[in-house]
């Protein structure tokens, strides 16, 4: 049996990876990861104390397929997004793209 | 007990006494019993391939009316293991400016991700190497790894042949993908599991294949699965004619040889993916009831059919074009495959009121 | 053993997540994170889901980073990795990235102790009153099989179905947004 | 049958619809509609009037009352108030417009903006229908101003003449002046009774006098508001001057809107509010010696003009003096009877000026003359209408202006003896600028030349325009009889408290007003007819009066001066105090200090995203810090 604050560790160490990732890459995709690896450190929290709960409810498996589904569709828009950016701008580095209006 | 199942006991007692013999116990032989099991299957699939490899060639030259290999063994049924022994032995040319780490392990990513579908085939009643109660969707979505081997084939060959063919090889087992899942939903909702193994049981209790009411569902499997596994038709990715050798253009020797061997796993699991839900697995067919043969014999015998049909298939259809490809994908199958499910969702409601 | 294969895959998350973010090239980045959400599955199947590990590997291996490589393949050169990847902020945002990680690993460390017995005692206690069940079943065991999952999600008095029916048109929505917006505008 | 009286403002209102947005381009189609419209408006009044009489004096008057919105607890109505009042407005107004829009056929026969004519006079014959109609104030209010709008346009009918653009400008902002009081008014009286409808109104005002609740200051104060309306309505003195500019517009629309209808409808006002005015003894006095005052001082000014029609709106002038002084000395009925014959003899006046200014083209009396031979029709209705305005009886001029004076001598008001020597006084004065008038256009030698009229040889006008005055001619002659002495019809349908009052007729009266208009009459002829006095010599003579007289006591260059060194010096200050207090300090200060504000923190607006979501995540890690201690 393994304790359950040996998943939230690995879910702390995941999340601040991704925040990591998320405030200082340039590249809007890199950026996108680490959205993702923090989604994932949740949903290993989420299961960590659905599991720890005794699976007595099950909000929280239902709400890892939320998160799931939401982070594929957050995915295809972002990666559209990125597309036509680069489409305007030669480039997707977050940092210099500040004006969208143009 | 069927004499297959008997077979791998077999292996089991032998194993356990090996063990015993080394001094071992457990959980340890539980680690090296899945080695061990794997490095069997993986032999065995690998004198399938072959034997596919050859009968390919077989069945390509009876249809062009040509003879085929016949130089090596008889019937030239040892002309792959020369050309595996080629291969193998071959220099292993790599691009100079390749990706070196991705270049090296897209080839394993791509086999050993079609390869660990083998593990929830089931090959006779109870006998799987490792049935999951999960068993369809772990196929579906374990093979979905192929497409990240055959994007990294692309992209660190360095070549844009490569990643061109990568490319259109992940569009189109992304969007195959979709209507294979959906072709198989019908019958998950007929018996309610997702169990190969009680997927077959349900259609010997019942006593009919889901070929019959699901043969729509039948069809657009084996269309998607065909595609899923970059066969003719569908073998835009490696189109020879534009794209000389698609993602693989830059591999070669043992490297070439495994996404080949991808391949030809990918179509033996589609088919038996498609032998089990469609053509009840390992049941004999009603009419030959009598004869005194493992379920496994039949089992094989209907892959073998299914896989002769796939090859058929390339030799009858001509490529498709990219677009027409992804149209055929997407506004064809798809919207098949869902009128399909509406369809059998209608179909329970009626005989099960009030569910 | 089976505490040692946790942090064996753990270990092997956090180095893949780790390299991901800092690597230079960002193709392998893509590579490393689909590594590391595989981990995550593998992590999923510690937790007792083995449906949501699969659902996690279709997902987020078999789609999210492929469109992930996608994206980085339609908006890159081919072996470009001489740029820098980082932005200005990278040494404050350590900072603080370092100092929320700790402060995670603490809060979690010094909780640990009497949260946790307090949870695993509350199975038939006081604390599960005040929540909202979705679908509370007796068998422990069963929460990774479909029967359980599937009613939980579309039940409308007990589960999600309100949920589920937003997220199927924000699906929808994506579907068609996303084709809109990555779509070549037509000039003229 | 009475509910017919809501299609009497509606019906103008479709007509004006229509020719604006769909008959515009047809002359014959839009003047059609907008002639039989009136005939029909003109025939339900008459129905409405004959069944009005029927009508026990209980069941008076019919009030018609829809809600119009209910803000809290003001409940605001719109609606129709039938009573003797209104109904003698309405058959008056229908009768001169209907008359008129025939007139106007042959006036304005050559005219491009026919069509948009007729829709005008159709817009304002319905708002001065919905005017007199009016069972509110508010209502009143809203059709008072349409009325304004409608002279408006019609004074600046021929808008590419600049004075007539100028004239209907200055008779807008004149206009706005004494609409200002009355709105103040308004508010003042909704203030005080939290009603609008009249006969709330009244009704409170009769119980608050015997209850002691509306103080008799604050109806003073209404009443003189109110009166500040009428006074810019119906031109009296101070805000008189837009009168006679207006005579820019088509002489039809003078005749009906400048003599027979708008301008009376301050007089009407009056009387309509008159429970409010007679609940005041100042406000009474006021009203008698403005109206006194205006009538005297217009009389004057209209001796030493040139222009026919300037002579005539001065009369105009006159006449509204008179009316309101009569209501100012209690002479409700003289003043409503006065109104109603003043309306068709000066509505003749005008149209038969409008018929020499149509075959002479010029508006100079000096250029005129003899034209009694070539114009008979003309000629004589003139003639008559200047008799009757004269008060020469029995024309219908002489019975009103001796009801008038039978009011002023049994009035109550104080010094009414005065107001009663300014009145003959100004009858005599009447009748010697109106018989100058006609001795010099019709029967003087004139100072044209024939030969300068070869082209268009002076004529007799065409029927049209002929019918209506022969109408006006008959209506100058006899209307009056109507209230002669021992008849008194008049009398005993409009008359203001319980029962008919009317003031004693005598003798003495009647000697003494014949006597002062003949005397006019033959003072002219002797000075402009037989030549025996030279009026130049007279002129000459007390020249410093002739020229106050003839540039009509420098009103307007005194009105000037106000504006250019009163008006325009406060709009100095206050433009000076907008541009750089209000605008400079505050307008422009706030928006300097918020662009000082932005300038400072637009340096931490980098537009990077991840700078936020470093300065999110910093401010979470130092929250987490603080909450962890």
């Amino acid at each position: 049996m393994i304790p359950v604050q040996d998943f939230l560790y690995l879910a702390g160490l995941i999340f601040s990876i991704g925040v990591f990732g998320v405030l200082s890459r340039r590249n809007a995709i890199s950026v996108l990861m680490g959205i993702e690896l923090m989604l994932n450190a949740v949903n290993i929290n989420l299961l960590a104390f659905a599991k720890f709960w005794g699976w007595t409810t099950l909000n929280g498996p239902v709400f890892v397929v939320f998160i799931i589904t939401i982070a594929a569709g957050e995915a295809a828009v972002a990666l559209a997004i990125f597309i036509s950016i680069y489409r305007k701008f030669k480039d997707i580095n977050v940092d210099e793209i500040k004006y969208l209006n143009h | 007990m069927s004499g297959s199942l008997k077979l791998l006991k077999l292996i089991n007692v032998i194993l356990e006494h090996v063990y015993k013999f080394l001094g071992l116990t457990n959980p340890i032989p539980e680690v090296i019993n899945a080695f061990i099991t794997a490095a069997i299957s993986f032999a065995v699939i690998s004198v399938f391939v072959m034997f596919l490899v050859w009968m390919e060639r077989k069945v390509s030259a009876h249809m062009q009316s040509r003879i085929g290999p016949n130089r090596v063994g008889p019937f030239g049924l040892l002309q792959t293991l020369a050309d595996a022994i080629k291969l193998t032995t071959k220099e292993n040319m790599e691009p100079q400016k390749r990706d070196k780490i991705p270049y090296f392990i897209a080839p394993i990513i791509a086999f050993v991700a079609t390869f660990m579908g083998v593990v929830v085939i089931p090959l006779d009643k109870g006998v799987t190497i490792q049935n999951l109660n999960i068993g369809v969707l772990y196929i579906i979505a374990i093979t979905s790894f192929t497409v990240i081997g055959i994007l990294t084939a692309g992209w660190s060959s360095n070549n844009k042949f490569s990643l061109i063919g990568g490319f259109r090889s992940a569009a189109q087992i992304i969007s195959y993908e979709i209507p294979l899942v959906l072709s198989l939903v019908p019958v998950i909702m007929i018996t309610g599991t997702l169990d190969l193994q009680k997927i077959v049981e349900y259609q010997a209790h019942a006593g009919y294949w889901f070929v019959g009411p699901q043969i729509i569902g039948f069809l657009v499997f084996l269309t998607a699965s065909t595609a899923e596994s970059n066969r003719a038709p569908f073998d835009i990715p490696e189109a020879e004619s534009e794209l000389t050798g698609g993602f693989h253009t830059e591999y070669s020797g043992i490297k070439f040889a495994m996404f080949f061997l991808g391949e030809y796993i990918s179509i033996i699991i589609g088919s038996s993916v498609a032998v089990s839900v469609f053509l009840g697995g390992w049941i004999a067919p009603a009419f030959m009831n009598f004869l005194p043969v493992p379920g496994f014999f039949w089992f094989v015998i209907k892959v073998l059919l299914v896989i002769y049909l796939i090859m058929a298939f390339r030799w009858t259809f001509p490529r498709l074009r990219v677009d027409q490809l992804m149209d055929f994908g997407w506004k064809i199958l798809i919207p098949i495959a869902i009128l399909n499910i509406f369809l059998t969702g209608l179909w329970i409601l009626w005989f099960s009121k009030g569910v | 053993m089976e505490q040692f294969v946790f942090w064996c895959i753990a270990i092997f998350i956090v180095l893949s997540a780790f390299f991901a973010m800092i690597m230079k090239n960002i193709f392998h980045c893509a590579l490393l994170l689909a590594a590391a959400l595989f981990g995550v599955a593998g992590i999923f199947v510690y937790l007792g889901a083995e449906f949501l590990a699969l659902v996690q590997v279709l997902i987020y291996v078999g789609a999210i980073t492929i469109l992930i490589i996608f994206g980085i393949m339609l908006t890159h050169k081919m072996m470009d990795s001489k740029i820098i990847v980082m932005n200005k902020q990278v040494v404050m945002s350590a900072v603080i990235t370092g100092v929320l990680g700790t402060l995670i690993i603490l809060t979690i460390y010094s909780t640990a102790h009497w949260i946790l017995p307090a949870l695993k005692n509350s199975e038939s206690g006081y604390l599960t009153h005040s929540i909202t069940t979705a679908s509370v079943t007796k068998n422990k065991k069963v929460v990774t099989d479909v029967y359980t999952l599937g009613p939980a999600l579309i039940n409308p008095k007990k589960g999600f179905a309100f949920a589920f029916e937003l997220v199927s048109i924000l699906l929808l929505s994506v579907l068609i947004g996303a084709t809109v917006i990555a779509r070549k505008d037509q000039e003229g | 049958m009475f509910s017919i009286a809501w299609w009497i403002p509606l019906l103008p209102i479709l007509s004006f619809i229509t020719i604006v947005l769909f008959t515009k381009k047809s002359k014959l189609i839009s003047s059609g509609i907008s002639i039989l419209v009136m005939l029909t408006c003109f025939i339900f009044s008459i129905m409405i009037f004959i069944r009005f009489l029927s009508l026990p004096l209980s069941a008076r008057p019919i009030n018609f009352s829809v809600p119009w919105m209910i803000i809290s607890s003001l409940h605001l109505n719109i609606g129709i108030l039938i009573d003797p009042l209104s109904i003698n407005m309405i058959v008056l107004v229908t009768f001169i417009s209907l008359l008129v829009q025939i007139y106007s056929l042959g006036y304005m026969k050559n005219d491009p903006r026919f069509s948009v004519y007729f829709s005008y006079l159709s817009l304002f014959t319905a708002s001065m229908l919905g005017l007199v109609l009016s069972n509110n104030y508010l209502q009143l209010f809203i059709f008072w101003e349409l009325v304004g709008l409608c002279s408006y346009l019609l004074i600046g009918f021929w808008y590419f003449k600049p004075s007539a653009a100028t004239a209907c400008k200055k008779a807008f902002v004149v206009n706005r002046i004494g609409d200002f009081g009355f709105l103040m008014g308004i508010i003042t009286l909704g203030l005080t009774f939290h009603a609008f409808d009249f006969q709330a109104v009244h009704q409170k005002i009769a119980l608050g006098l015997n209850n002691g609740v509306g103080s008799t200051a604050a109806i003073t104060l209404i009443a003189l508001l109110l009166f500040c309306g009428a006074v810019g309505k119906s031109a009296q003195f101070p805000l008189h001057v837009w009168l006679p500019d207006a005579m820019e517009g088509p002489t039809p629309i003078s005749a009906l809107i400048h003599a027979a209808t708008m301008v009376a409808a301050g007089v009407f006002m009056i009387a309509r509010t008159y429970q409010v005015f007679s609940a005041s003894t100042v406000a009474m006095t006021t009203v008698a010696y403005v109206g006194g005052f205006t009538a005297i001082f217009a009389a004057t000014i209209a001796l030493t003009q040139d222009d026919i029609k300037r002579i005539l709106a001065y009369s105009t002038l006159s006449q509204l003096g008179y009316m309101v002084l009569a209501l100012g000395v209690g002479g409700y009925t003289a003043g409503m009877f006065h109104l109603t014959s003043h309306a068709f003899f000066k509505a003749l006046l005008f149209l038969g000026a409008g018929s020499v200014i149509h075959s002479m083209e010029t508006n100079d009396i000096w250029k005129m003359g003899g034209l009694l031979k070539k114009m008979k029709v003309t000629g004589i209705t003139f003639l008559i209408a200047a008799l009757s305005i004269s008060g020469i009886p029995p024309f219908s001029g002489f019975w009103s202006k001796d009801e008038i004076f039978d009011a002023i001598q049994s009035s109550h008001v104080q010094g009414h003896q005065i107001l009663l020597g300014i009145a003959i006084f100004t009858a005599f004065l009447t009748s010697l600028y109106m018989f100058r008038l006609f001795f010099v256009v019709f029967l003087g030698n004139g100072h044209h030349e024939e030969d300068s009229h070869e082209n268009h040889a002076i004529h007799e006008s065409p029927w049209t325009m002929l019918v209506p005055m022969i109408i006006l001619a008959f209506m100058s002659i006899f209307f009056g009889m109507i209230n002669a002495p021992h008849l008194g019809l008049y009398s005993k349908f409009i008359y203001y408290g319980s029962h008919p009052q009317k003031a004693p007729f005598s003798i003495k009266m009647v000697l003494i007003s014949s006597l002062v208009a003949t005397s006019g009459i033959i003072l002219a002829s002797l000075f402009y007819w037989q030549k025996v006095f030279s009026a130049k010599a007279v002129a000459n003579a007390i020249s410093p009066i002739y020229t106050l007289l003839k540039n009509k006591y420098y009103i307007d260059e005194f009105y000037s001066f106000l504006a250019k060194y009163f008006v325009f010096g406060l709009a100095a200050l206050c433009a000076w105090f907008d541009k750089y207090v209000v605008d400079g300090g505050m307008v422009d200060g706030s928006g300097k200090l918020i662009c000082a504000f932005g300038r400072g923190l637009r340096k931490i607006e980098t537009g990077k995203i991840q700078n936020y979501a470093l300065v999110i995540f910093g401010a979470i890690a130092v929250i987490y810090l603080i909450m962890s201690f």
